[in-house]
């Protein structure tokens, strides 16, 4: 760029094509500042070593052939021209020992600084960028046992509830009546076998609730199970005509006693 | 692999040497999302290694350690060691038990695989509802297999390497107690008086299907 | 870990000898993809368990393979080594690009933390687009700081454990070039000629912060 000798006709081809290129890109540029430290690389020379005069020139060139070429350009690039026009007018002229606030100097120096700081993030950006990245250059690990199935109800169940599981099923036909029931269960046979051996004893006319064994009295479905099978038990004895049963009336105790032989 | 008994094979470029494919096959299997196979890790290194020989020389590497090279259908994967399960227990935040249909269900398929919605219903005694299959499905545990050949041409469930892997198994032949039970007269798939015909098609099917789940 | 020196101040229960604390640690940190803390090993391993030299011990260890063990701010993770990435095409999920302006933003956060929305556009010259650190803190990678105590007590931005896993940092004074970014001034917020107050108020606050964050 050539400051502010931008008329089309002092200029070469390859240099209009520039500028244009320039001008026609300006919706690239993120802001003035972006557009400044853009500039500021045509000087060539380390952003410390930058003229900001002769950078202020360009940007106002710049701003001159955007008008011309009547491209819309936003307000902050106009605010940033006429900061830059004033700065100029401070660097170009005396310093007015009169005149209050910061030197032309001081405000060159500023935006010197904010170039160099937004160039250093831009390569600080890009150095980070360039890094290995997780994902892309190096791993995390692949199977989580957890963590991604944490916010989700998870099902289990273990190699032993589908043991059990299948076990279950497998056996319910088969087994079951036997295993589960058989310490609650007296059969007719067991209690016949046991009233054969007590009947001797008996008798008189005795309560049929005394001949139920011992322990069986407390839970409901051994007593249950006691009382049906005692009771067949003396049915068939009954019908062998080795006892005699009767009851006073409905509910009334049940008695038994021994058939003695000729005794009808 | 680089050996120079068949000059005229080798490849351009020589296998990286054995401790480096150890290093690939660990960060392959540690990366990946699922359990790799020697195929898939063949496929992704470099020409010439021998991913087979590295699980190898890598599983006895992790031996013993807080991680293990574990075997889940015919692929490789790594796993916490069985014996420190306890220290995951505070990052499963809301596990459930599965129903008892459902483990039940799970079980059939599991040991009588590939196995159709009719035989579990046969084996269970009830009807199998649709939301216990959708949840076992859903779960990953279960997936259809292929059709029978039997009239009707019903689908058939299969367990997945996923159940295999849920439940530290190398492949569904491990389930302990299979033989027991087997023994034990207890897996019979006895088929309903006068079925004697569809009951020897699947055997016929079940044995192709198995080999093609059960293959090392 | 079973010695006798000293009964008094022994524990309960016996802490588990080193190797098998080892084993622990190699577990939870396997099976987890999130960096884990000190701290938290502490609280899911037995009691007496010493984490950070079962670590050390582990990182020690894995040195050289295809997996490490690395430090992410006060956490830790495993991570395939960086030599190896060539094998984990397959594993690469497409991330969404980021625009010039997360970039540059995210950049600033990084070396610049905790900085103030005002500070980030002051930096770049332009206004920060609110879609920008939308994405940034959906990434994960920044998120807010405490508020500044400068007038109207801006809220701050800071970068995350998630930005320092994912860019491989131990902590954020990794950041590559920070040192001579300071030497140079560059991090410094130096305020425009003519807002001094503004400025020093802001700087007092920020070596307060600084130190918080920085700190090993």
């Amino acid at each position: 760029m050539q400051g502010e000798d931008f008329q089309e006709d002092a200029v070469s081809v390859s240099e209009r094509v520039a500028a244009e290129a320039l001008i026609v890109d300006v919706g690239a540029y993120e802001g003035p500042l972006d557009l400044l430290l853009t500039l500021s690389r045509t000087q060539k020379v380390d952003l410390r070593q930058i003229s900001i005069l002769a950078l202020a020139e360009q940007y106002l060139a710049f701003v001159e052939q955007a008008k011309r070429l009547r491209l819309e350009l936003a307000a902050d690039y106009l605010v940033m021209a006429a900061w830059l026009a004033f700065l100029k007018s401070r660097l170009l002229l005396p310093p007015d020992p009169s005149e209050e606030g910061p030197s032309g100097e001081e405000l060159a120096a500023h935006l010197a600084f904010q170039l160099e700081r937004l160039e250093a993030m831009r390569n600080s950006a890009a150095k980070l960028m360039a890094r290995d990245q997780l994902g892309r250059d190096f791993f995390a690990r692949g199977i989580t046992e957890d963590v991604q199935r944490v916010r989700r109800v998870t099902y289990t169940a273990t190699l032993l509830d589908l043991m059990q599981g299948y076990a279950r099923i497998r056996t319910r036909d088969d087994f079951r009546p036997f295993v589960m029931d058989r310490q609650h269960v007296m059969t007719m046979e067991q209690a016949l076998e046991r009233m054969r051996g007590l009947i001797g004893f008996a008798g008189d006319w005795t309560d049929f609730a005394t001949y139920l064994p011992d322990g069986w009295d407390v839970d409901p479905q051994r007593r249950r199970s006691t009382t049906a099978a005692t009771f067949a038990a003396s049915l068939e004895l009954a019908k062998e005509g080795k006892v005699e049963i009767r009851q006073g009336e409905t509910f009334a105790p049940i008695q038994i006693r021994k058939k003695v032989p000729g005794d009808e | 692999m680089s050996k120079t008994d068949t000059p005229d094979n080798e490849s351009l470029f020589e296998a990286p040497p054995m401790g480096e494919q150890e290093r690939m096959v660990e960060a392959i299997l540690f990366a990946t999302a699922d359990p790799v196979s020697v195929t898939e890790l063949t496929g992704r290194m470099p020409h010439g290694c021998d991913p087979a020989e590295a699980i190898a020389n890598l599983r006895k590497r992790y031996e013993g350690r807080g991680v293990n090279i574990v075997k889940v259908g015919d692929a490789w994967a790594i796993r916490t060691a069985g014996d420190l399960g306890f220290l995951m227990q505070k990052e499963t935040v809301e596990t459930r038990k599965l129903s008892r249909a459902a483990i039940e269900t799970l079980a059939i398929v599991a040991y009588h695989q590939p196995v159709t919605r009719a035989e579990i219903e046969e084996i269970r005694g009830v009807s199998v509802s649709r939301g216990t299959v959708d949840q076992l499905i859903e779960l990953e545990w279960i997936r259809f297999g292929r059709r029978k050949m039997t009239p009707g041409r019903p689908v058939t469930f299969v367990v997945t390497q996923g159940f295999l892997d849920h439940f530290g198994l190398e492949n569904a032949r491990d389930l302990p107690g299979l033989k027991e039970l087997r023994s034990a007269g207890l897996l019979e798939n006895r088929p309903p008086p006068g079925a004697a015909a569809l009951g020897e098609a699947e055997d016929g099917d079940e044995d192709e299907n198995q080999t093609e789940l059960f293959e090392d």
